[in-house]
């Protein structure tokens, strides 16, 4: 299952890679951008993964004492935590600045703008 | 073959789907949901992988309020263009 | 009891099964909503009492639960549909009747007669 | 012609990754950092359930001071970076029953969240999660109600207030604790009961709080920019 799951994540930032370089339309490339974090975030999950065992949460079904054997690793997921919540902030960013440029071309199509372009 | 393997399978080929359709679909409005559709089946495959809380943030933020973002931005540029088509036509 | 549990569970699973087949085989988008609404409501609670029949240390949280799928899926369904409707999005062949039409026009008719023409829409700074 | 060296360069990109797949089979047992966290001295040193969440307050604490410093940054910039000219538009009326259903569900969808970060240490969920609810709640007021004199002062201040107790209660932990951000300010507890791990529940709240506010800000600054001209 880890295997599947890693491959989907590869295939994904290779797809959002693929949106972020040859779309026109600024909304596509941002969008092309948050399915590139998304594949991100499954591939740090699933490296986290560990055969047969379960959440790191311990409640009655996994002793303290044994938890050793028994959890998946917390550090990545914890990782992965704070990247989802940076990642919408920096989508938002994004999002507004891609409407100071309609606002400044009346287009979202980015080979009109060639300002820095000599 | 644990039905475990076989859902992850499937919603492996679905995420794919989604990611293909957020790219090349015609239009906008279908390619931001199909992205926050994309973020949805990511929680499912978090759930299975055992990461229960990256899967509530991930189901609330990355599917929830970003596509709500997406569609604030959508709304204001459509009304924009309207505007000025109806400019130019006077 | 696990049995019966797993009984009713099954039900609700069915009932999504065949609203997911509606979902595909309804012609427009006013009949999908319903399908989508009316049979998913009843699926989802039948699960959630399966499975408070099966563990009760969870009927609780699992009878809040229920309190909410029945309140926010239908009030959803209400919302997108008022949408879809006033942006216009088109019927099949078949529809009959518009009451939302008839009932919008005696609505404004009468804030017409109580607070002026400008009630139709709301202004929004 | 372009396309080629774009397939060239995302080639060349998984070939970068490809060692990581190659090296990957499958963990049998965790990583030595992962198993000293999960040891039972360790555990019982922070008396947290959840082990996701001791990693995110106590041992990579300082990750998330930064998290939230990012995510005030990206706030603060989107705030600054519009214009302010409202002009009155058009909305269509809103129907009763969402008026009436969303003045019963925006207090029991705010009490969920608050529910999520209060249970943070038991249970999955936390700051994040229920600061994403809490903001799910007011998009949901902005939503019916579109006209409500948003008092954004009020969420500024809920924020400023929640990240000043966030880097006291990170400085006391310096002062009397062991260390920066340590949990054992506050009494332990015992394993498993809502008012245990220490300051761990009552920072995560108030990262709970900030969040919401900033997820909150943010969206009414979205909300706005609809009517500016």
């Amino acid at each position: 299952m880890e295997y599947v799951a890693l491959t989907v994540g590869f295939i994904v930032i290779m797809a959002g890679l693929w949106a972020i370089m040859t779309r026109k339309n600024i909304i596509r490339i941002i969008i092309g951008f948050s399915i590139f974090d998304t594949g991100l975030h499954i591939v740090m999950v699933a490296l986290a993964y560990v055969k047969g065992r379960t959440a790191p949460i311990l409640d009655n079904t996994v002793a303290l004492d044994d938890a050793v054997n028994l959890i998946v690793d917390p550090v990545p997921q914890a990782l992965v935590l704070t990247a989802i919540v940076i990642g919408l902030g920096v989508t938002a960013l994004m999002l507004i600045f891609a409407m100071k440029l309609h606002r400044e071309k009346k287009t979202l199509d980015i080979r009109s703008f060639k300002d820095l372009k000599w | 073959m644990s039905y475990l393997l076989i859902i992850s399978i499937l919603l492996g080929i679905i995420m794919l789907a989604m990611a293909g359709i957020a790219i090349y679909h015609k239009s906008q409005v279908v390619a931001i949901i199909a992205a926050g559709a994309l973020g949805l089946f990511a929680s499912v495959m978090y759930l299975l992988l055992s990461a229960p809380d990256v899967a509530m943030t991930e189901a609330a933020i990355g599917s929830g309020l970003s596509t709500i973002i997406f569609f604030y931005v959508l709304n204001r540029i459509r009304t924009t263009d309207e505007k000025e088509e109806q400019q130019l036509k006077k | 009891m696990e049995l019966f549990g797993a009984i009713i569970t099954l039900l609700g699973a069915i009932f999504l099964l065949i609203a997911s087949i509606g979902l595909v085989r309804m012609p427009d988008v006013y009949n999908r909503l319903q399908v989508g609404t009316k049979a998913t409501t009843l699926g989802t609670i039948l699960s959630l009492i399966g499975l408070a029949i099966v563990i009760p240390g969870w009927s609780g949280k699992l009878i809040l639960l229920i309190i909410f799928v029945m309140m926010t899926n239908p009030v959803s369904s209400h919302v997108l549909a008022r949408a879809a409707y006033y942006i216009k999005l088109p019927y099949t062949s078949r529809t009959v009747v518009d009451k939302l039409k008839v009932s919008d026009k005696v609505l404004n008719v009468e804030m017409e007669k109580r607070y002026g023409l400008e009630s139709k829409t709301l202004k929004v700074k | 012609m372009k396309n080629i060296f774009i397939i060239i360069i995302i080639a060349a990109f998984g070939v970068m990754l490809y060692p990581l797949f190659e090296d990957f089979s499958g963990n049998d047992e965790l990583s030595e950092l992962a198993s000293f966290y999960a040891q039972k001295e360790n555990v019982e040193k922070v008396n947290s359930a959840n082990l996701v969440t001791a990693v995110v307050v106590t041992y990579r604490g300082l990750d998330t001071l930064g998290e939230v410093t990012i995510l005030f940054l990206a706030a603060a910039i989107i705030a600054f970076s519009l214009r302010k000219h409202s002009v009155e538009r058009d909305l269509r009326r809103n129907s009763e029953i969402f008026k009436t259903a969303s003045k019963v569900l925006i207090p029991i969808i705010m009490m969920v969240g608050v529910y999520i970060f209060m249970n943070g240490h038991l249970s999955p969920g936390g700051g994040f999660q229920g600061g994403a609810v809490l903001a799910s709640a007011v998009i949901l007021m902005l939503l019916a109600f579109p006209n409500i004199p948003f008092n954004s002062k009020l969420f500024a201040y809920t924020e400023s207030i929640s990240g000043l107790v966030f880097v006291g209660l990170a400085a006391i932990g310096a002062l009397i604790g062991s260390g920066y951000l340590d949990n054992a300010i506050l009494p332990l507890g015992t394993f498993g009961e809502l008012l245990s791990a220490g300051a761990i529940p009552v920072i995560y709240s108030f990262v709970g709080l900030k969040v919401g506010a900033e997820l909150s800000n943010i969206l009414n600054e979205f909300q706005s920019v609809q009517s500016d001209n």
